[in-house]
This record gives C-alpha cells, structure tokens and sequence, in this order.
C-alpha cells in the first residue's frame, strides 16, 4: 500500500471527488493560487482551474452563505475554512441555513456541502486560533460530524462526505497533516458513522478522536509495558455516533476512558459517557472518566498549552485511576 | 411618500433589450396578482385573529407591487429568495394559495409540510427558495443560487429580497462584494418600507439612499417607486437585464410602505395613524386600479369581478387550510436528511435514541 | 411579597441596576423606543434616556464587539439579543473576545458584560428562532451562563449578573415572560452558580433548568398522586454547575433523571449526567437518565412541536423507567 | 508604488486647528521609532527561525510609516487598536521592548504574560487594546472603545487599524455603519499592503479605492501615503481633529507594503521578488532619512548612532525574552475571570475539575 500524509491523503480525496463528479467544487481562502494554506488543495488549481478552485475574500459568513445556496441549487460545493476557528464568524449560516433548511422547507431542498479545514490546539497560535469546536456543531440536528485521526480515514471519509447529499463538517487536525501512514489506492471510502478499534485490549476502553486518538494509542503502549492492556477506538464519526462498537468493546474491558481535545463542558466525550452509563450500566466496572482539556483558553506558551491539552500522562494516570 | 430618486449607477452600461408592453390580458394579470395577495393576508389576518396561525406571521399589505412586479420581468426558471415576509412572493411564484394558507396553518398540505410556518415558505418546483427567518440570511443564499446559475451556464437569474434593515447585516455587504467580484448574475433588492419593526431608517442605516451601499462595490445601483408598479418593472427589467446579458449584480432600492405591523404581534405606536393614512393615498393596487380604467384596458366591472374571484380564492385556501389534516407525529422524524444515494445510509433511527 | 411577572421583574433588575451604576446601560434592537420586542425594557428609555437605552441596527455582530469594546474600556454593558436564536451571527465575538480578550491580554482586561434575550421553543416560531443555545456557551471557558425559571430568580441573578465583573450569557424563556410569582422586595441578589431545590422529594432526583423546571414540577405533582416522590433541582446557573446540591440531593434518592430543552447530542445535560455517575457511581441505583428535545431542528406546527420538546408525558414516562 | 490619490472626502468640514510644525528632536524621535520596529522585527525574525518564537509571527517590515506616523498624532490617553499584525502599533504606543519580546517568546514577563503571543499583544497602561486574531473582530471592538469614550464625555479618540483583506469581513461593515449613525469618535485605518496573505486586493475586493467603503454611510474617508511618514501624519491629523472635535468617524486608507511573507511560515511565492525590490526603493524609513538629512535636521552620524541604540535595544529584548522565566504551570488558571468585587466569588476552583 502506498504511504501518504493526512495532507496528501486529503488532497488525492478531493482530486478524485472532482475527477468524478463536476458539481464538486472547493472554495476558500487562499485555496487555489497559494495551493491552501496548509497545502491540503496542492495542485488542485492547475487541474480543475478557477472555475472549481475558488480563492475567496476574508468573507466566511458570505461565502459559507454563497456555497449552501449553490448546494440548494445542485451544486455540491466543498468550503474550506482556513482553520474552524474561523468558521465562527459563519456560525448562523451552518446552523440555520445548511442544517435546517432541508427540514423547514418539508424535504424540498437538500444541501449536499462539506465544511472542512483544520482545527485544534498544540501549535502555539493562542486562544482565537484554537479551538476545537466538534460540540458546536455536533449538538446541531441535520449536521454529520467527522474528525479523521489517520490518513487512510482522512481520504476514505472525505470522499465519502463529498459524496454524502447532505451537509457534514469535516474537522482536520493541523497537527496530523504531516503524518504519514498507508492509504489503500483507488477508489476506497470509509463508511461515516463507524468508529474503528485501532488496538485492541482488554483491561480498558479508550474512546479518543482526531489528534487525542494518537495520544491514546501512545499511552496505550507505555501501559502495556506495565501489563495495561488498552483497547483504543478511533471514534472517527462523531455524529452520528457509532455507539455499537463502544458497547463490544465494553463488554469485554467494563472500563472506559474518554479522551478528547473539547473543553470539558459538555464536549463530546460528555455525550459518550452518557450513553455508555445509561445503556451499559451493569457491564461497568468503575464510573467513566474523561481526559479533556482543561476548561481554559487556549494560552500561547508552548509549555502551558501541552498541560491544557489531554497529554499522554494525563492520559496514563487517568487510565490508572479507572483500573485502581 | 417622497419621491423617487433618479436611477443612480455606477458608471455600468446597460445592454438590456426594451421591456416589452404588455397586453391587456398581462395588465389584468398584475392586478390580479396584487389583489389576491391581498385578499389572502386578509385571511390570513382574520385566521391569526382565530389562533389558527400561530408563532409570526409578516403581513406585506402596501407592499404587493414590489413582488409582482419584479418578478414579472423574470422567466419561470428564475430564481426567488426572501425573507420572512414572504408570502407574496411565493404567491406570485405560482405556489398554490391553498399550500400557502395551509402552511400558515401548520397543516402536512403547507408549502413547507407544515414544518416552516409563515417565515418559511419554501416552493421549490416553482424556483422560490424561502422564506428564511434570520435578517439577511437569504442574501449571502442568493447569492449562491447566482453562483450555481452561472457555473451550470444556464443563463438564469436570481432575484434576492430583503427589508431596509437587513441591509445593516454583515453578511450582505459580504455578499455584495462577492457578487461585484465575481459577477453574478443576482439582483438585490431592497424593499425599503422605512420601517425595521419599529425602527424607522433614519434611526438605522447611514447612507442615504440605500443604494450607496453599492457603490463600496463599484455596483450598479438603481431605485424604484415601489408603489408605481410600472415603474417596478421597468426598473427591474433593466438590472434583470444586466444580470443576464453581461452578468453583473445590480442593488434596487425599491420605495414602498406597509401598512400593518411589522408582524401580527406588533401594534405599531411608532407611527401615526395619520401616516399610514397618508400612505394609503397611494396604494400599489388603488393607483394600478386607476391606471388601468384610465388606460381603458379594463372596465370597473370586470375589476370587481377579478376581487370576488381572489377574495374567492382566499376564502377556498382558507377552507383547505382549515379542513387539512395536521401532520402526522412520524413526521417529526422525517425530511432532516436526504436520502443518500452514493454512499450507504448511515444514520441511526432517532426514534431509538435515548 | 409583592408578584410580578418574569418580565416585570427582569425589567425591576435592569432599572434598579442602571440607577446603582451609570457605567450600566441597555442595548439592542428595539429596546428602547419599543419597550423591547418582548417588553422587557419597558418604560426604562423614559426613565434613562437614549444615552444609556440604545437601539441599535440589525447588526448584532456590530453591537456585540461594539459593547465588548466599551467593557474593555470600563463600561458595563447588558446587551439584549432579541432572541438568543439571533446571538449566532455575534458567536465569534461572544467566544473569541467576551470569553477570551481577559485570558490573552494576561489578566489586564475585564469584560463585565451581560448578554441577555429570550430564547428556548415552544411559540411556533420555526427551526431558525426557536433555539436553546446553552450549550453552544457553556462549553466556552471563560463565559457563565444562566438560565431562570422563576420571577425571583430572574430579578436576583439578572442583577447579580450584571455586578459580575465577567461576561455573562442570561438565557429568558419566552414562554416564561408571562409566568406570575413572588419576588422580594428591594435589592436582593441571587448568588450565580447555585442550584434551588424547587420541590422535595425521595424517590428520585429530576435536575432541570428554565422552562424544563415547570414541567418537571407538573410532572412532579402528577407523579405525587401516584406515590412516587420526585425532588427537583433547578440548576439556575448552567455553567459554574452546582453540584453540591445535585450530589446532596442524589445520596438520598440514589436515582437521577435530567430534564433539559437542549438538543440532545452533548447537550448540558450529558455533562451533567457524566458528573453524577463519576463522582456519584457507587451512589446510583440506576443509570442516569435524560429527557431533551428529540434531535430534529423545530418544526412549526404546534402538535409536532410539543412532541419535539420535553413534555410532561415524557418527563413521567422517564421517572418510571428509571424507577423501574 | 502608485500615487495615493488626493484625499477623498463625504462632504465633512474639517474643523481641525492646524498640524503643528515638529522640532528637530521630534523628528528625530519618528525616525528612532520607525527603526526601531524594524530592528525589534530582525531580532524577532531571527529568534523564530530558532524556533524560540512560535506559532504566527506576523512582521510590519515596510509598514512603519503607518502606526509611526498615525500614533504621533495622537494623545497618550487615546486608544489604539488593531490586528495580529501588531508589533509596530505596541511598541509605538511605549509597551516595553522587552515586554514585547519576551510575549513573542512566551515568557511570563510579555506584555500579555506568554498567554497572547505575537497576534495578542495587550497593554492597558498605554491604552493599547491589543492585538487580535479574527481578521475584522477588532473593529466592532474599536468602535465600542470610541463609543466608551463619547460615553463617559473623555474626548479622546479611538484608531482602530485593518488590513485591505478584513475589509471584507461583514462586522466591519456593521461597525462602521453604527460609527456613522451615533457620531463616534473612532477613526478606521485600513493599512493597505495590498495583499491578504497571498491575495491580492484586486481579487478579494470589489470598489476601488477602498474609501468608497465609507461612502456607503455617508462617512468622511481620507488617503494617504503610507510610505510618506509626513503624509500619514497629516490626513490622520485631520482624520483624528474630525473626530476630537465633530465626534465624527473617518475611514483612512494608507497605501503601504510589506517586505516579508504575511507571516514568518510564507514563502510568498505570489508576488515577484522584482516587485518586491521596487518598493523597497521608497522604503519608509530610508525616505524619511534622506529627508532628515536634506532639511539638515541631523547628521548621518548621528542618524548611524540612533541604529545602534536601537539595535542595541532590540538586542537587549532578545536576551531579555530568552533569559526570562516560563511562566509557572499554575499561571494556566489565572487571567481567566476577573475578582468579583460586588458579588461573592461563586467559581470552583478548576484545578478539582474531573
Ligand atoms: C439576525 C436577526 N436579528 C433580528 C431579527 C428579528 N427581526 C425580525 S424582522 C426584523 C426587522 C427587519 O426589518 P426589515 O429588514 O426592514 O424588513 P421588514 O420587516 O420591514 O420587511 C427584526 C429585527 C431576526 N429575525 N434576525
Ligand atoms: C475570520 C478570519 N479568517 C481568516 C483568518 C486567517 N488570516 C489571518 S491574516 C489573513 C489575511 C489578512 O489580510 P489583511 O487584512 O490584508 O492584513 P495583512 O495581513 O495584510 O496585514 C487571513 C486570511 C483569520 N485570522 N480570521
Ligand atoms: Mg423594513
Ligand atoms: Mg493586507
């Protein structure tokens, strides 16, 4: 199998979607003469032209608003926001219009879009370009929610978002886009909605995304040499969220641990542990515990943001608090 | 109410064939129009009254020329976005006036199934596409429908509404500067009825007129009596125009007056009865009405005719509306997502979520 | 004890408040020369002038930064969404500035700001005004949020909130405007991040907030009838959560169900219900349980609606399952 | 670089007393401030190829000119803001070299505490009100500042500076609007490079020039060349009397240019490096020592002795930022809320948060 990067993964993702379908169009800041601002959309000009790689001013609000009307007018546009942390200026437009619009018009129009772009901490660029806002939208009904930890994950599902007819946000890390890993050739999707056991173990069960899965899987192995066995699952979707394969996976390790770059207050990771203590009550052992962020702005220290973010020790000792 | 100001543009030819006149039978047609939308909020009125439209309900009385004007310079494949106050364009769309009322009154037979309610009216058969709540939320979608028309070549246009206080919204200005940049073919329109609920428009927008907001974008601009329904056209017909021969977004600032309040809820102390009695004098229907007889085209007679047939109209939608089954509670679960057809379902049964 | 209305006595707060400190004053659409879209504001333009009662333009991220600003510079600003629904095109200012700008400057800035405005469903006004932001802002470090149930309420923590040197987002419900009670008389205040327990009980714990907490005081009463025995907590604060009274309450009934508007994926509610169960695990004899909204965006029609939101049937069907 | 066009008014009088002629030493002093950003930037420059500066560093080299000669017209109690690109504008307004440094390197003796970093510089002892990330967030910002100010009946003054890419962000749009309406004592300053990252203006920006933008709210707007210190100081001696005295705001353009990427991680293949070298010839602050000499102000000595003071400084915030402490993992929990002094304290401590 070839090796890419999450970046390259990405951008051979929406190559192949233009490829194959011509309503498929990328627009955003700085994503076709400066190939993106982290590179996602390499090349994409020079293959698609102006026409479908789409330079837009500093205008998330308008241009969000621009493409949910072309998707209600057939086009299936893609949006990047150059990082999600700016996507709050469009916020109403995602919510109101590409969630909802569907409904209130009693299924007349479908809004097939994807909003992507990078997203979370650990880059030092302080609290306004931080955030990692999965919660913000994942509480939205009519949004899908998909945040890719690998890059065989960030091909497959991007493909299969563009291909989705409704709307979904695609939450990348700007940690990942750099790693490297095996991504099968061709035309490979990977179903939304399907969490993924990226290790598999017994005494406990990790529930991580995006860039905290790699946290998990690091942690996991420093465990195992202290005869921890950790079973990691990359949640991959997070909305809808795929609850069956938590559930096995309890079964076997009745322990969980959740660990997510949300702040803490009703993140993601809240939700999981809801339904892992009321649909799994008896198969617990000890009650869900949960690594998050701390429920602070992200500071521009390099060596304060690592201890606010979910760090393997945290993740070790918070595994070991469940197990004592 | 205060004249118009002369067309103002900002230095864009206008390569737009002549707007052609109209038959008798067209002439009758616009009347007609106006009338019926008339008559329907008048139903619509007296059903809100009954409590059997409930949340908001947006009457645009005073208001008729400007929708049934402007879109008709447009083909039927044209494009038409809103607001919430949005009842007349969808009836001048073709949206059959028994969904419109039954959409009012929250019935599965409603434009929306019942589901949008009076600010979300949706037709998309008809090329109407809301209908949306949020104040200038439909401009930055209008101008996507321009985008797409455009990027499928189909030689279309897009008419995109709003109030004279939405124009404070950022995200108009956004997607003003997007439509001159890229040129679209989308023609904003600013029904100005002085009024952003109880605001007038001195106390919210500075710039006067309106249409200077398009000349931060090097747009072409241009204003029209809203009241003059012949006027409405023509100047419709020029920017519409523009949109389709050299693709270039135009801002209409159309003068008008409604005469209700804002919504049902609102009772209106910030005006007085004398202004609003005032703005009656010229009435889009009453002067369309005089114009006619004048012009011969029809006779009092045949008018009052076409009255009882809308008022007709009104009455049966109001029957259907009232007689119309609620939606049944399945429906909650349904149009949220569309179906997938390219990759597999994916979704769970909310019915099961706990 | 004199009785007002919820709206009678959020506008006796802001009068008594703007008369303390002239650094306070209203803005918003419609607040003053209106009285307010829903009256809250009455009579206070005449009583303050256009000085300090202020309509703004339809501009909301506008006035939001605006007011933002003038906290920065000192004054202490309550600014009035007229619906909260409408806060989500301002949402990059309330989280990137309000929360933030302390955090980033070191300290060297405050923001005592107020945002306030009706929200919550229920009048039948569609999918895009109906919203029940809480959790959009209370995952937010740095923002406390609140949410009344009753006239007391409303009055004591809308003036609390107001002498917080912080930003503070002050959800009214709409449906509640109208809602008649008893408030003491003169200036007291009600201490932000406590919870009231509104009823007691034995049988179980129903944890609710705002419009949520009447009908989960019906359900209550319907329930008494039928012996069972339910306490109600009325979170009052969402966000610092008080849960000291919620674990006090809960090792008497050992059983919990939530009560919220919010929609449902990692509404407050999932925060609440991960709290209890970490810290309370040995303590429960059933798994927590929720009621919310049904996971769809609002429909207009009121049959639908109703069935939408976290109705009082449901709330009594909840009580007897976990009791089960 | 082209000629700024002559200024560009909306039929404001301008009641401004006269722009006072500089002293020697005053000049000089200009001339010290605007290299001194430029040498702090080449320490800064050097320091995060080190990788001892992280994340965005975003460099004002070629823009001195601008928050030099737009701050010396200013009081010292009035306010200034602006975006990430914010170095020059805090080191203008007397922040600590050191203090800035040591910021840039996350030091718990930078002027935000190491919490900011490069894009959110903070010092409220110099009425310097950051710093900000969001492209455009930190107009409605400024406008809120000069609003506090016509509130509390100071008479001071707000700049609030842009780039040509955040014009386009709709709440700067918003926030103007609201400045013209309520007469606000807050000049904008659009410090036009030219280019938003890799954008150029002419394809992020419909209307040219960007004064236009104000013409939509009846808002006086002024040119200036932003190479020109002299020039600058000038049309914002006019643009800040207009608002002292009329309580009127004014959109400024300033025609400038950066040298270096948008931030330290562009390569900045969008534009030439011919191009580049053709606007270093009117560089800001070579000009303006050709000037000093020409008027025979001072010596090239003595203008050679300036530069090692300030490379001296510029050093010494180096070694100043790298010899100062992190800040203790404690400081994560503080900054975030203010003491509460007129309500008990009601915050869990976080640190027991689980
Ligand atoms: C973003 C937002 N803010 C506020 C409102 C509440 N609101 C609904 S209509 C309206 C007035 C709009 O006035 P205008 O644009 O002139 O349109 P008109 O009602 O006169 O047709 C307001 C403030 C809203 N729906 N959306
Ligand atoms: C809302 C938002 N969108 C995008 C960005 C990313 N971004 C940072 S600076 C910049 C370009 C801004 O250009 P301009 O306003 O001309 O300022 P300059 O960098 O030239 O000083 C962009 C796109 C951001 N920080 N905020
Ligand atoms: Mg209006
Ligand atoms: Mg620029």
């Amino acid at each position: 199998m070839p090796t890419l990067t999450y970046r390259e993964a990405l951008n051979e993702a929406l190559s192949e979607e233009m490829e194959r379908d011509d309503r498929v169009m990328l627009m955003g800041e700085e994503v076709a003469e400066y190939d993106g601002a982290y590179k996602v959309s390499k090349g994409l000009l020079k293959k698609f032209g102006p026409k479908r790689i789409i330079d837009t001013p500093i205008s998330e609000a308008g241009f969000t608003g621009l493409a949910i009307g072309a998707a209600m007018y057939g086009l299936r546009p893609v949006v990047e926001f150059m990082t999600w942390s700016f996507s709050l200026v469009a916020y109403d437009q995602i919510i109101n219009n590409a969630a909802q619009i569907r409904y209130m018009s009693g299924g007349q129009f479908s809004i097939p879009i994807v909003f992507r772009g990078s997203s979370g901490g650990g880059l030092q660029v302080g609290a306004t370009h931080s955030h990692t806002p999965e919660n913000w939208y994942a509480n939205v009904p009519g949004l899908t929610v998909i945040t890719p930890s690998f890059p065989d994950d960030a091909k497959g599902l991007l493909k299969a978002a563009i291909r989705s007819n409704n709307p979904v946000c695609f939450l990348e890390n700007e940690k990942l886009y750099g790693y490297k890993d095996e991504v099968p050739e061709g035309d490979v999707l990977v179903e939304i909605g399907k969490a993924k056991v990226r290790r598999e173990g017994s005494d406990i069960t990790i529930v991580s995304n995006s860039g905290s899965t790699h946290r998990a899987l690091n942690a996991a192995k420093q465990l195992e040499a202290e005869g921890i066995s950790c079973e990691v699952i990359d949640l991959r979707t997070i909305k809808p969220l795929d609850f069956a394969t938590i559930a096995e996976s309890v079964a076997k390790t009745n322990r969980v641990l959740i660990v997510e770059e949300n702040k803490p207050f009703a993140g993601w990771g809240a939700q999981v542990a809801y339904q892992v203590q009321r649909e799994l009550f008896d198969d617990l052992d000890a009650p869900v515990h949960r690594v998050t962020s701390i429920d602070v702005p992200q500071p521009y220290n390099g060596r304060l943001e690592q201890a606010v973010l979910p760090n393997e020790e945290r993740v070790i000792a918070a595994v070991k608090e469940v197990l004592a | 109410m205060p004249a118009a100001d002369p067309a103002v543009k900002n230095g864009k030819t206008n390569a737009s064939s002549r707007l052609p006149n109209l038959q008798p039978q067209e002439k009758i047609n616009l009347f007609r129009q106006m009338l019926l939308i008339r008559r329907f909020e008048e139903k619509a009125k007296q059903a809100f009254t009954q409590t059997k439209i409930k949340g908001f309900c947006h009457l645009y009385n005073g208001q008729e020329a400007v929708a049934v004007g402007t879109i008709s310079v447009l083909n039927e494949d044209d494009a038409v976005i809103t607001a919430y106050r949005d009842h007349g364009h969808a009836l001048v769309r073709g949206t059959d006036p028994n969904a419109c009322m039954a959409e009012l009154f929250g019935k599965i037979t409603g434009c929306s199934r019942g589901k949008g309610g009076s600010m979300h009216f949706f037709d998309a058969k008809r090329h109407f596409y809301g209908g949306h709540g949020i104040v200038g939320g439909q401009i930055p979608l209008g101008t996507g429908l321009a985008f797409a028309q455009k990027y499928l070549g189909t030689n279309r246009v897009t008419l995109a509404y709003m109030g004279d206080g939405a124009i404070n919204q950022g995200g108009v200005h956004e997607a003003m500067n997007l439509a001159a940049l890229w040129k679209l073919p989308v023609v904003y329109i600013i029904e100005n009825n002085e009024y952003s609920m109880g605001t007038s428009i001195a106390r919210s927008s500075a710039g006067d007129p309106l249409t200077k907001r398009a000349g931060a974008f090097d747009m072409a601009a241009i204003q029209a009596n809203g009241m003059d329904i012949d006027d409405v056209r023509a100047k419709t017909f020029e920017a519409v125009s523009l949109a389709r021969t050299e693709s270039q977004p135009t801002l209409m600032e159309i003068r008008t007056y409604r005469y209700f309040g804002h919504s049902m809820s609102d009772p209106g102390n910030y005006r007085s009865k004398d202004e609003i009695e005032q703005r009656r004098q010229s009435d889009p229907i009453e002067l369309y009405k005089t114009r006619l007889l004048e012009q011969k085209v029809v006779t009092e007679e045949a008018l009052n005719a076409i009255d009882e047939e809308v008022s007709a109209q009104a009455q049966a939608a109001y029957d259907f509306a009232d007689q119309s089954p609620e939606p049944e509670l399945e429906t909650i679960y349904e149009d949220i997502f569309a179906p997938e057809d390219q990759i597999p379902e994916f979704r769970p049964d909310l019915r099961e979520q706990k």
